[in-house]
Formats: structure tokens, sequence, C-alpha cells
């Protein structure tokens, strides 16, 4: 295809793709209509639910997608597009928010309140973008990395209990599911580095490697405290061990060390030295151009709300609201306490980004190694305290 | 503790400024105020009246043609040059040659002002030239004598929650 | 581990047109190079070819933060050869312009300096309040950069009347807004641990190297041209030249913000004690200096600006010698640098304040 | 350029005082000297540079240099080379800076490397060798500091090297 040069050509790349898209979803459509029978009296049903959406939804049903199957949790609500929805107007409120505390206005253009399209305003400016990759790279590794950051996002997605009936999966073991995807991170990053062949993005792959292997551990320990008071590796039953009191009261320490070790994990300020960008150029990311860089984005904004989500599941207690509310809040259902959890769970870390600076690779190692884990251990040892005193009614053996 | 301390004390001052009006200039929809009509220069006292230094005025009935402004602007952007208007009948200016200013080279310093005794080229508060191509940047004399309409209303005012544009 | 040798710079966002070779072994520097001129002009050749007054916009264009202090030092080396007297609300007026400058380059410097430790928030507010320190040189001098107000015999323009209230406000104002960048980010635990003992340059070392500004301030050696030899108004007024013994990165960041502080009242003051009368000299006809040679200096906000200036008497200056302070301070980069880890170069070679269009001249 | 009139008067003493203190240890390398406020310019022969340079650091306490200037002088046949040594730690002498001039041929600009007495003379040798051709005997990295890697032409701050388009 031609280069984009000015506005017109924009326009004509723009009609072209669409065109080339609507052709083809007529085509499929078209076949589908002759080949599947459930589809071929469509047309009717389609008319029908336009008075009585029961229909549409009975309809959806029988095709196996309708709104209780598994296909609509994992690619809907709340599987991907939930999460996605959620990350990019989590960029948009990042923005906003950060903007307010600099006394600046942010995003104000895109949309009507105040920006609230620029995100999707950025993916199609990212669609339109040239893929560039460096000519000594590997190709293969290279571009399947933004793919295999959307994957860890996602497949954490599918053990985050949203509500009691609101779980894509539900396992016995879902916390080591959690725990295996996420040591998985450390490798793409490595990955994406290495397969740029390229000084910076090597350093930064480096620089991700040690930094998140450094922080899993007190992680994993801190969780354990959990999995000890709760006596169980699922997660829907840790969110029921917490329906009288959150484990963010019994375990503060466990807390602050599960949360700091979230912003190490998610890359955040004052984390973010894998993609630091004035010290190594973008880290990892340099080489990475177009909707490569903008998969690898909304990947990693998912990660931070599956992640987030799993903070609130663990110390928050999940979808309960709290204990000593007056009864009027009762209309907020568990989905709903859920979210708003989660985000502030979110705003927090938006926060923390504001008012600091980064930290430097040795400084954060030993941080890592000689404070979070002596007090995640010193957590476990409050946990396994309380279990012995009997204080708390769940738990299992040691 | 004196770290968590500090770092509370980092986020109580980013927190306090969620209501703290902000200072972003909307510029397209506001304009500043500037001082004064654009600066201009007394020759007789050889003081320059404050202004703001922007896109020139040209008086075409005061100015002789004398290039003192071109021999200024020689040495530091080369952006003026004279050219000859033989319609244009100003009694002072036998040979018809005004100074055009091309635009794409002046950096707007303002020493052409300082350099026309005559009183004939000032500069304005209009900043705002734009255009697709270079010619378009290039002003005749003609150009150069139409008075812009330059209208801002916007400064910094002190509040009770911080500095803002209104 | 082998030698891993990589170039921050020219495209590199933490070094700006500009290049350092650091030599690595893991995450440390063996070595650093730096490799300047990539917005070399010439300055000092085409200085050859303009005339007195010509030169003037353009020798401010290296420090273009900083005009106002950049011409003091040329424009009293041209009353020197001249042997010019300004007239004194001309150099009160040249005061106030220099110090609004010297805010005004500090707040960029703090800027750059939070956004090379990350910090987002740091980037936004200095450049934000920079707005206020522009508006008033806007206001005096009818520009926003390269103001070009300083003139051979005076300034070029008298102040309007608006100036002292606004300047007034927007010093009350700024010195309540200088606490909260105190509060987030010079006492963040997290930048004083990024900067805090980190990138030394001991007193012996910076006196030896012969470096200026608040970089030798920083190192505890107490100098500066404004005390050291007093120009234009600066013997009538009262400030204080902070000086700090820590020689790190952070207490150079420090200094920035104190002399911030001390511009401020030496604005407030100048605006008080200023005369009426004029600003400037009436220089009828060409500007030429006589034959001879002089040597001037101001205190530029990156540290001291020199001119020597060579005169046979030409319309043009015969030979000028432009010494920048960033120019001074290149040598104690590869000085500094030497030994810390990767991660350190942003803050440490920023904190040296070093611009490189100022150095390349 | 400031000051009362007694300040005037007392600088040329102290000056005067510095000066005869040169002139009388290095009696036999002196060409001239000069005095104006604050300021000495002292002209020696070629050969004793270091040992010039020696005595100001160590006995008058110069202990850095703010300048170091090359001047061609195409009519002399040679370049000028300058040296402005200041000092921080003395305070007494903080305005003062005391320039140490010599002359070299212009055909076979070679001369000595002051960066072993004061080392902050090294990167305005640097310079001056790539403007002017001088080449400093002895200096650490006598390489291109400015120009590209490329130069080929004369150096241009000679004045035999004309500005292209001028």
């Amino acid at each position: 295809m031609s280069e984009i040069r000015t506005f017109p050509d924009f326009l004509k790349r723009l009609i072209i793709v669409l065109g080339g898209l609507l052709i083809l979803a007529i085509i499929i459509f078209g076949v589908l209509i002759y080949t599947v029978p459930a589809i071929s009296n469509f047309n009717g049903i389609l008319l029908e639910s336009l008075s009585n959406p029961i229909v549409m939804l009975n309809y959806l049903d029988s095709l196996g997608v309708g709104i209780n199957s598994l296909f609509f949790k994992i690619v809907v609500f709340p599987g991907y597009t939930w999460a996605a929805i959620i990350a990019a107007e989590i960029i948009w409120f990042e923005r906003k928010f950060l903007a307010k505390m600099q006394v600046r206005v942010g995003p104000l253009y895109a949309g009507m309140i105040g920006g609230i399209l620029q995100p999707i305003a950025d993916v199609s400016k990212l669609i339109f973008k040239e893929l560039i990759s460096p000519s000594r790279s590997d190709k293969l590794i290279f571009f399947t990395i933004p793919l295999l950051v959307n994957a860890i996002g996602a497949t954490l997605l599918a053990v985050l209990p949203v509500s009691e009936g609101w779980l894509i999966m539900r396992s016995e073991v879902s916390m080591l599911i959690v725990f295996a995807v996420i040591g998985f991170a450390p490798i793409t990053v490595l990955l994406a580095g290495w397969a740029s062949y390229s000084k910076f993005p090597f350093i930064g792959g480096l620089r991700g490697l040690h930094q998140m292997i450094a922080f899993e551990i007190p992680m994993l320990i801190a969780a354990l405290s959990v999995v000890l008071l709760s006596g169980s590796l699922d997660l829907v039953n840790i969110v029921q061990a917490q329906s009288n009191v959150w484990f963010i009261v019994l375990m503060p320490i466990g807390a602050i060390v599960f949360f700091i070790t979230l912003l190490a994990e998610l890359e955040r300020i004052p984390f973010d030295l894998p993609e630091a960008e004035s010290e190594i150029v973008m880290g990892y990311l340099t080489e990475y151009s177009s909707m490569a860089f903008g998969g690898i984005q909304l990947g990693t904004y998912i990660r931070f709300y599956a992640l987030s989500g799993i903070f609130t599941t663990l110390f928050l207690g999940g979808w309960h609201g709290p204990q000593f509310l007056p009864a009027g809040f009762e209309i907020i259902n568990q989905i709903e306490w859920f979210t708003i959890k989660t985000l502030l769970v979110m705003v927090t870390i938006i926060i923390l980004r504001g008012v600091n600076p980064r930290f430097r690779i040795d400084q954060l190692l030993r941080f890592s190694w000689s404070r979070l884990l002596i007090l995640a251990f010193l957590n476990l040892f409050i946990a396994i305290f309380i279990l012995q005193m009997g204080w708390f009614p769940f738990g299992g053996g040691i | 503790m004196n770290f968590v301390s500090k770092l509370f004390s980092a986020i109580k001052s980013g927190m306090k400024h969620l209501f703290m009006r902000r200072l972003t200039f909307r510029y397209p929809n506001q304009k500043l105020k500037f001082y004064g009509d654009g600066y201009q220069y007394d020759p007789k006292e050889g003081v320059g009246i404050a202004g703001y230094r922007g896109r020139h005025i040209l008086y075409i009935e005061k100015c002789t043609g004398c290039s003192l402004c071109v021999m200024m602007c020689k040495g530091i952007s080369q952006a003026i040059q004279m050219i000859n208007l033989p319609e244009k009948k100003v009694p002072v200016n036998k040979k018809c040659s005004f100074p055009q200013i091309d635009y794409a080279k002046c950096v707007y310093c303002g020493f052409c002002v300082d350099a026309c005794p005559f009183k004939a080229l000032f500069e304005t508060n209009e900043y705002e030239i734009v255009s697709y191509d270079r010619e378009s940047l290039l002003f005749t004399p003609e150009q150069l004598a139409i008075k812009p309409k330059y209208k801002g209303t916007c400064e910094i005012k002190y509040g009770k929650r911080g500095a803002y544009h209104g | 581990m082998s030698e891993l040798t990589v170039s921050i710079g020219p495209q590199h966002p933490g070094a700006g047109h500009f290049r350092l070779i650091v030599k690595l072994d893991g995450d440390k520097i063996i070595e650093v190079n730096p490799d300047p001129g990539y917005v070399h002009r010439g300055e000092e050749k085409i200085a050859e070819y303009r005339n007195y007054i010509q030169n003037i916009p353009h020798f401010e264009r290296p420090g273009i933060h900083d005009s106002s202090n950049m011409l003091f030092a040329y424009v009293q080396a041209v009353e020197g050869l001249m042997k010019l007297e300004v007239p004194e609300r001309g150099k009160y007026i040249r005061v106030i312009m220099a110090e609004l400058n010297r805010i005004i380059s500090h707040l960029y410097y703090l800027a750059i300096y939070g956004i090379f430790v990350g910090h987002s928030t740091m980037f936004m507010w200095p450049m934000g309040d920079r707005e206020h320190f522009i508006d008033l040189a806007q206001m005096i001098s009818g520009q926003r950069v390269g103001f070009a107000f300083l003139l051979p015999g005076g300034v070029r323009n008298d102040m309007p009347e608006g100036v002292k209230t606004r300047a007034n406000d927007a010093c009350n104002y700024f010195e309540k807004r200088l606490i909260e960048y105190e509060r987030i980010f010079m006492n963040n635990p997290i930048f004083e641990n990024r900067t805090k003992g980190i990138g030394k340059l001991s007193k012996e070392d910076a006196i030896n190297l012969g470096v200026v500004g608040p970089t030798l301030r920083a190192s505890g050696v107490k100098a500066d041209i404004r005390k050291d030899e007093p120009y234009a108004v600066y013997d009538k007024l009262d400030f204080d030249i902070p000086v700090s013994k820590d020689c790190d990165s952070w207490a150079r960041a420090w200094i920035h913000i104190e002399e911030m502080r001390q511009s401020m009242s030496i604005i407030k003051q100048s605006l008080k004690d200023m005369p009426s009368g004029p600003v400037k000299l009436n220089l009828r006809g060409q500007v030429r200096a006589p034959p001879g040679e002089v040597f001037s200096r101001a205190e530029a906000s990156r540290g001291t600006v020199s001119f020597y200036l060579v005169s046979n008497g030409d319309m043009n200056p015969y030979r000028i010698r432009l010494i920048t302070p960033s120019f001074r301070n290149l040598i104690a980069i590869p000085h500094i640098l030497k030994g810390l880890l990767l991660a350190d170069i942003p803050p440490v070679f920023w904190s040296l304040d070093y611009w490189p269009v100022e150095a390349d001249r | 350029m400031s000051g009362t009139p007694e300040i005037k008067q007392e600088h040329p003493k102290r000056e005067k005082k510095i000066a005869d203190n040169i002139a009388v240890k290095l009696k036999k390398d002196i060409l001239d000297i000069e005095i104006k406020p604050k300021r000495i310019k002292v002209k020696i022969k070629h050969q004793s540079i270091k040992k010039a340079a020696n005595y100001l650091k160590t006995v008058l306490n110069l202990d850095h240099v703010v300048s170091v200037s090359g001047i061609d002088y195409p009519n002399d046949n040679e370049i000028e080379i300058v040296y402005h040594a200041g000092t921080y730690e003395h305070k007494d002498l903080s305005d003062l800076l005391v320039a140490l001039v010599y002359r070299i041929p212009r055909e076979k600009p070679k001369t000595l490397t002051l960066t072993d007495v004061w080392p902050s003379t090294e990167y305005d040798e640097r310079e001056t060798y790539e403007m002017l051709g001088v080449i400093f005997d002895g200096h650490p990295k006598l390489e291109k500091l400015f120009l590209p890697e490329d130069w080929d032409d004369i150096p241009p701050l000679r004045k035999d090297f004309k500005n292209p388009g001028r």
C-alpha cells in the first residue's frame, strides 16, 4: 500500500480498510445463513427482538453464545471485552486524573465529555501507523510478544471471581494458576528485549527479569498467608472466607507487601524500570510501533485490571461489601462492589504514579530482598499466629 | 518511618492539587491580552515604547524607502527586502521602494523598528502567521500596511484556588 | 561480562542534542566520552561578520531560556570598550530581566530534572509556573523567548505600569509553590534515594576543573560574579548566595530552588528601589567600539558567561570569544559519571544543568 | 563600569602590586604587562609559558582558567593564545583575571599544553586546536570537539576562512 502523507490519503486508506471488512462480513454472513440452519431464520428473530428482547437472548442461548454461556463469559463479561473497556477507560482516567493533579486539562477534544473517546482515537491512530521491526530482529518472537502479553492478562481474567455467579472458570487451584501466569510475565519482557536485537531493549528486558523475579517471592509469600487463613487455594473460597472480616484488617503488612509487589509486577512508576524512558529510551518497548505497541499497552493495562482485581480478591474481600455499612447500601450488588474496589486500587496506583519518581535498579532489588521479603515472612508468622489462636474460623492445616 | 512520612507528605501535596484551578491556557478559545498596541520606537529619544513584538505594520505614507531596515536585518535574519511599487504615489518616497518582509525568516527582534528614523515601521500584537507554503509568508508592503485585528482578553489571575488564565 | 558500549543521545530522550558514549560493565559505567557539537553554530565566526547591534539577537541564541543573562555580559563588554555609563533605571530593568530569566531557566531545569527521574508531575508544574515569569518578561520586553532586550547603553524600552503589581503577585504566588515543589519532589524519599550522595563532585575537583554556577556552589565554593565582581546594581541589592556542602545531585537541585527564592527577592527589591528617569542612552548613529580588548563576565543562570571582545575599531568585532557556563561544565560530565550506574546518567547528567546548545555555541 | 570612584582608584593599586610581583619573578620571560581595573594582561615569551602558568597557579593561587582564546593575526603572521586565569579560593582576588598571552607563528602553530597545570583547559584547548589549528603538545586527547569528523577545510576561525554565503 502507498504511504499516507495527507489527510485524503488517510481517508482513502480508511475507506479501503472499512470497505474490505464490510465485504468480508457480508460474505461470511451470507455463507453462514445458507449453511447453518439456526442462523437462517435470523431475520425473523431480529425483527421479533425489536419488540421483545428476550427472544433474542433465548435465540443466542440456543446457539451457545447466550448470556449464561461460557462463550459470553470469556468474550464479553467478565472476560476480555469488559477488561478491555475498563483498560481503555482507565487509560483515559489516568491521563485526566494526572492532568488534574498537574494543574492542566489533559485530553479535551475527542468525545463530548473531557475527551472520553481519546483511547479510541489513540488506537485508531496506532492502527494506521506503519509497522516497523528492526532488520535483524527475530520476527516471529518479536510479533508474538503483543499476543503473549494480552494472553497473560486474559488468562488472569479467567479465574478472577467478579461475583458468586460471574466466574469464567472455577478451579481448586486458581491461586496457583494466577502465580503461574504472573511468573510468565518476565519471560515476555526478556523475550521482547532479546528479539528486538537492540541495546536498550535488551537492557530493559534484563531489568524486567531481575525486577519481576525479585518481587515475585515476597508476593507469593504474602499470598501464602492468605491461603493459610482461608484454607483454600480457590479464589472463590478465599472471598467467601472474608465475608465477615477482610484480610487487609487481619494482615495489613501482607496487604502492603502485596500492593508494592503488585506495582513492581505491573511496571508502574515508581517501579517502571524496564521501560524507563529517560534512561533506556523505552526499554523493551523501544522498537515496537503501530498496533504491536498498542497491543502491548492494551495487554499491560488488562493485566493492570486483572492484578488489581486479584488484590481486591485476596485482601479487600472480593465482592463483599463492608459489614458496617447502613442498610441502604444493599442495592449495590456484588459486581458493583467488586468493580468499585478494583477501581479504587487502580486509582491508588495512579496517585502513586503522580507523585513519585522512579527507583534505581540496585535500590529496587535491595528493597525487595532485604525489606519486603522480611515483611512478607513477618506477615506469614502473623497469619500462623492468628490461625493457631483460633481467631479465624476458616483455615487449613499447616 | 521518615521514608513513609515524607512519602505521605508528597502524596498529600499531590492530592491537594486535585482541588486547585487549572493553569492551562486554552489557546484557540482564549487569547492572551497584550500591553499596548505593539512595539514602537521613538527616534527622537532613542527609546522604544513597550509592546508586543509581533507582525510588522508599515505606514506607507511615511516610508521614504531609505532601506535602513534592510541594512539592519541583513546581519540578523535577512528577512527584509526592498521592492518597487510604482503604483503607490508617496511624496516622500520618490523611488517608490518599500520593504517586504519574509516571515519564514523573521526572528521578531524588532531592530528594524529601531532602525527606522521616520516612524514608518512598527510592530503589532498579531502573531498568528500561519500558512501551508512559504510564499504566503512573504508579506508585501500592502499586506504590511493593513492594521491587524487582534483581540486578546485573557491574562493570568491569582485566586484562592491557585492561578488561572481568565 | 564483556563491555557494552551504548550511545546516550543524540536521539536518546535523556540527552538532547548531545551524545555520551558510555562504556558499561554490566550496569556500571567504566568510561564516559562526551561528544558535543550537534548544534554547533559557529557563533564566534558569525559574530565577526556582524556589527555590534546585529550581534544581539544572535548572541542570545545559545542560551535562549537565559537570553538576558547572555546579553548582559555582551553589552557590558561593548559598553566597557565604548566607556558608556548606563542610566540607573536602565540598570534596574536589566537586573529585573536577568532575574526573571534566571527563574525561567531554573524552572526549566527543575522540569527536565523531574522527567529525567520519571516524575511526571514535576515536569508539568514548573513548566506551568514558568508561564507567570514568561508573561512578566513578555510584558516588559515584548517577547516570550529571545527577548533581545538589552542594548549597549541601556534597555530597549521602559517598563509598562502594570508590571509592578503583577510581578509582586507572581512572586508571592510562586513562593508558596516552591514549598509544594519541596514536598512533592525535593523531599520525596525516592528522589532523595536517587540523588543524595550520587554524582559527587568534591570541592577540590570542582575548583580544579573550573566548573561554574550552581554546580560549583553545590560543591561548597561560594563564588558568584554578582557578588565577586558586582555589575549593574547588584552591589546595592541585598541577596544571598546559596551554597551547599553536600556536593551531590540533590544539592544541585536545591541550589536552584534557593536561587529562585533569591531572584524573587531581588526582583521585589528592584521594583521597590527603582528610580525614575531614562532607561537608555541616546546613541546616535552606529554603535562602534574603539580599538582595544575587554573581558566581561556576568552570572547567567547556569553559571558564569564571559565575553572576550577584541576590537580593531571596525564596524564589526575583530574577535569575540564566548565562554558559556555549559561549556565550562562539560569537563565535569565524564569526571562525575565515572563509576556510577547506567540509571544514574539522566539525573546526574542533568543536575549539572548542561545545555548542549549553550555549550556548542 | 559600575561602583563608586574610590573603588576604582583602589583597584589599579592592588593590580599594580600583583603585576609588579609577576614582573619581578618572571623578569626574563615577560614582554609586556598591561593593567586595567580587575584585569592584568601578561605578555610572555612562547617558550616560558609553562613556567609562568606554574607561577600563577602556585604563588598567586589562580586555580582555574576561565577561557582559552586563540586570535588569528594574518597581518603579523601570528596566532595569539590567551589564557584567562582566575581564582575561586582566594576571596580577595575573586574579581581579578590574569591573562597570559603569547604568540606563535601561524605556519607552524605548535605549543605546549597547560592541561597538566590547569585541568580546566582541556576542552578549551581542544576547541582552539580545531578552530585555529593550534597543536598543543602533551594534551591528553587532541581530537575534534565540535566540528564534524570529516572536516577537511582550513581551521574555521582563521581569518582566511570565509563563511560560505557571506
